[in-house]
């Protein structure tokens, strides 16, 4: 049988399939569901520095094939998280792993410190492309300079597994994942939402609260595969993929593309146990094409 | 174990159509269906709709604990809905549940005036149930814009005393239900209740529960409302339902869907 | 009933729905199923200044709500269209307007300049934003220095309505907007395509035949209408919007959120006669609103 | 107007399986159906299917112009045939028709074999029954993976000699259609062959297709085949479907789907 055991810069996991933030809270809300430990890694809502209320109701609307949403970060804080959630989630058998963002790279510098004392936290995912919030750090994941900026001022106080959450609201975000690697990320996962917007057109305004919202699902698949092999093709680190994943072999398309692992974002909604139906189908698929490992396709293409 | 959420595809063993705008799934398990609560919901996956992406939430209609069958009753409005009405017995449907908390759990002796709206009358078939099962007495205040949108009476009238206003006045008192010549009599003793002391459970339309919150505050009746806020994953992990309470932002799916009306900051 | 006629920067139509360049051919292919004086303006396939043939087969990926393409501007070059197809079409009772591409600001002058003769032709649509040749245009929409210099340089010989079609694949789409409004564009449309990739996991190659392409249908529409919100909150000159449009109420959420006509591009290819059928839709909708103009909802969000 | 193209719901007048893996499909309208030259093809509507965004391309099986019918011989492989095999008699199907230059009309007296490889068996019973109805002589030479993929043999016999190749020898000769015993007699007379004067028209898979157009060529005999490249629009608008050919890149849905080998860029 394939070993599909994966190291992500020194992150070590099950199998490459990971859960994207903001879709599967802290793993709690999914634990009747789904065998926690047969998941490779448990990417945490977001967290700041400070809590946040997020922002008003609507934040949600259907779309063809996909989902916007426009969440903005709701969160407690990350002293609440420390003290109140970590001793909930520091047990679950599996990598559990903090999204943080923030307004200002202090901002997010002090937050990754704080979660940086936190044992059996073995990694962050900087989140530097919220589209959501005006201060959700989507102007610095936007630009080189503001990329790295976040990143370098986060690489001095953070001494774990640093992956940086990109955006593909970007001219080239090749470059932006250039400038991520230079500042010193451990790898890069992509793609965050694309910026959309709907409108009720009987009540004339638009479905989400803020206007615009983040989109997500199998209709963003083409861009999200697009964006891992440009970037993968530009970076020496290891690329997270995701973007529309509903099955197995929409992930053997992100390895083909270059990617190590991969996450699962909006498929948790439909189907809680996903991730742990499609590591078994990504192993199924390597045994039914000979492969011993996931190297043997990744980046074919 | 009674009461894990689960995620499985339960058989339809009956499909009933009520009238055009209306479907009835009876769904059954090989196994022992989980505790249910009043008030609870399910998240349905509709297949074969290009327009349905995502789950639906469904409120629990009743259940059957003999024959272990759950009810949904649905309306039929979008395309998605129009899939559901479209299954046949034998069919699977893929169902998450049980989700949120229910409605207050009854206590013996207790009188409750459950108030509902439109396809809000729903979960209040087995929440009425549920209070006649503890000793409470149930009193049924049901509305809907015409005779056709009030289903199931035989079955509420099992319960409990049942009392109807339709807008067009084809069924019971016309009007809406705050308009109701029985509501008076649910005010708290001191402003004149006969039924003084009774609380109230209210499904239904916004508009509507409002109106009928705004009549508990201005009574002195304690009252909750079943919310109904758009939804993603059911499980509180997407925050996309929030409501603004007391509290904060909360998701309805997890911490409701029902709420007291002084948990909210309705402005009423 | 309401007056649908739309008139854009001189270009008058019976309604405002027009055909998408590289959807609906020379309107010739659609003679058949489609009353084509019924349709607001049919832009024809996208022309260049010397022949090409264009990319590969295979050239096209269906996606979840959505459609890959790859042609890369197959033409036999704009002398080729003035002598032969000119002819055929120049008597199409409505607005035949052709979209030009070119690789340097020179070409698309030049080629503008030819149409520029072309008596029944009142307008041309200018390609900036073609992901899929090297030499597309691409290059220049992605930038506003780009932009604004082949506009500049079209305007300078092309006296008639100017169109640019805009990329989304950009970091601010507004930007872009402004900087070809400066330049002397009298309209907007957009989306083009968003740049996405499809892999065949069997054969373990892309779907298309140069790795990319452009995505298209109602999986982008919330991108498009996010994109036309935002440019017309940025410019002052007219916005035509397209992207995924299936119906008349997905026209609505385009002229609410700011666009002055539309554009039908792939849903052409599900219903040859979607762009009649759409405008009737868009008439209907008006009726029933109480409305006499679009106007009455344009730019309402 | 009477083969002019239209997009146009038609009805589903019988639903037969062959067997497990295709379905046939006979739909017919009010208004007498457009003259279709055998080789054209139809884009249908899979409706409710969300897994099929565009239409999907079909070859003309048969059209029975007594009855106004025509024949969709679809074989099962994925959600969207899966979806078409499910329709009902009384449902109407969208279909964009006819589409694209058929195979080379028969003139009379000529001799024309007719080589189908599974499928692409389909648009040849049409085209044996035009060959007919002119005057002239089709043989088919039919290939398939097994007996199974060899569909409507009784039918194909009514038009001319029927001979047989299946990969795992469950009827007819094993091997490949090029393996055929038969095969030989229809090199050009020069080269031997006792039907001398015969030319092919092929359609079936890519590679049986070249090596049918090899053998042709080395055995200077006319072979035209027909192409099966993925399309979008079906009316030469999107330019996807392109082949090279000698006169550059052509849209197969409106200059094929049938082609002389000639034409092709082809390394045979």
């Amino acid at each position: 049988m394939a070993d599909i055991r994966t190291t992500i810069a020194g992150l070590q996991m099950v199998n490459p399939v990971m859960t994207a933030s903001g879709t599967f809270g802290y793993g709690l809300e999914f634990a009747d569901l789904v065998d926690l430990s047969q998941i490779g890694g448990i990417i945490m809502k977001g967290t700041t520095l400070h809590p946040r209320e997020g922002n008003d109701y609507p934040r949600m609307a259907e779309t063809a094939s996909g989902m916007l949403n426009c969440v903005g970060l709701q969160n407690k804080g990350v002293d609440y998280f420390c003290e109140h959630i970590y001793p909930q989630v520091k047990d679950i058998p599996t990598n559990m792993i903090v999204n943080v963002s923030g307004s200002s790279p202090e901002d997010y510098a002090e937050c990754a410190a704080r979660i940086n004392e936190l044992e059996q936290i073995p990694a962050i995912e900087l989140n530097i492309s919220c589209p959501n919030v005006r201060q959700g750090g989507m102007a610095f994941g936007v630009t080189t300079e503001g990329a790295s900026q976040v990143v370098r001022a986060v690489r001095k106080v953070y001494d774990k597994t640093l992956i940086v959450k990109l955006s593909p609201n970007v001219t080239s975000i090749a470059d932006i994942a250039r400038s991520v690697e230079d500042a010193g990320a451990d790898a890069v996962s992509l793609i965050n939402t694309l910026m959309g917007m709907a409108i009720d057109i009987e009540r004339r305004r638009p479905r989400l609260s803020i206007n615009t919202g983040g989109l997500s699902g199998p209709a963003v698949k083409p861009v999200a595969v697009r964006c891992v092999w440009q970037v993968a093709k530009a970076v020496q680190i290891p690329v997270i993929g995701l973007g529309g994943i509903m099955t197995a072999e929409d992930a053997i398309e992100f390895f083909m593309a270059g990617a190590s692992a991969i996450e699962i974002g909006t498929g948790n909604f439909i189907d809680p146990a996903i991730s742990v139906k499609v590591a078994q189908g990504i192993s199924d698929w390597l045994d039914r094409h000979g492969c011993k490992t996931l190297e043997a396709i990744r980046g074919v293409i | 174990m009674g009461n894990m959420k689960q995620c499985k595809d339960l058989r339809i063993v009956a499909v009933e159509h009520p009238n055009d705008g209306y479907v009835l799934l009876k769904l059954t398990d090989a196994e022992p269906l989980p505790a249910i609560r009043a008030g609870q919901f399910v998240e349905i996956k509709v297949e074969g709709s290009p327009q349905t992406f995502l789950r639906r939430p469904i409120s629990v209609n009743f259940v059957d604990e003999e024959r272990n069958e759950l009810w949904l009753l649905i309306q039929v409005v979008g395309e998605g809905t129009r899939h559901l009405s479209r299954l046949q017995v034998g069919d699977t449907l893929n169902v998450l549940f049980p989700l949120g908390n229910g409605f207050t759990q009854g206590v013996s002796g207790e009188q409750v005036l459950l108030v509902g709206g439109g396809v809000g009358i729903a979960p209040l078939l087995e929440y009425a149930k549920q209070l006649r099962q503890v000793g409470a007495t149930p009193y049924l205040l049901l509305g809907g814009r015409s005779a056709s949108n009030l289903l199931q009476l035989d079955l509420f009238r099992q319960y409990g005393e049942v009392y109807v206003t339709t807008e067009d006045g084809s069924m019971g008192e016309q009007g809406f239900v705050t308009n109701h010549s029985v509501l008076e009599s649910f005010a708290s003793s001191p402003l004149g209740g006969t039924r003084g002391g009774a609380r109230i459970s209210c499904c239904g339309p916004k508009p509507m529960m409002m109106a009928v919150a705004r009549w508990a505050k201005q009574h002195g009746v304690r009252c909750e409302v079943s919310l109904e806020n758009l939804m993603a994953c059911g499980l509180g992990a997407c925050l996309c339902c929030v409501e603004k309470t007391v509290r904060g932002n909360v998701c309805v799916c997890k911490e409701g869907p029902v709420f007291d009306i002084n948990e909210l900051t309705w402005q009423i």
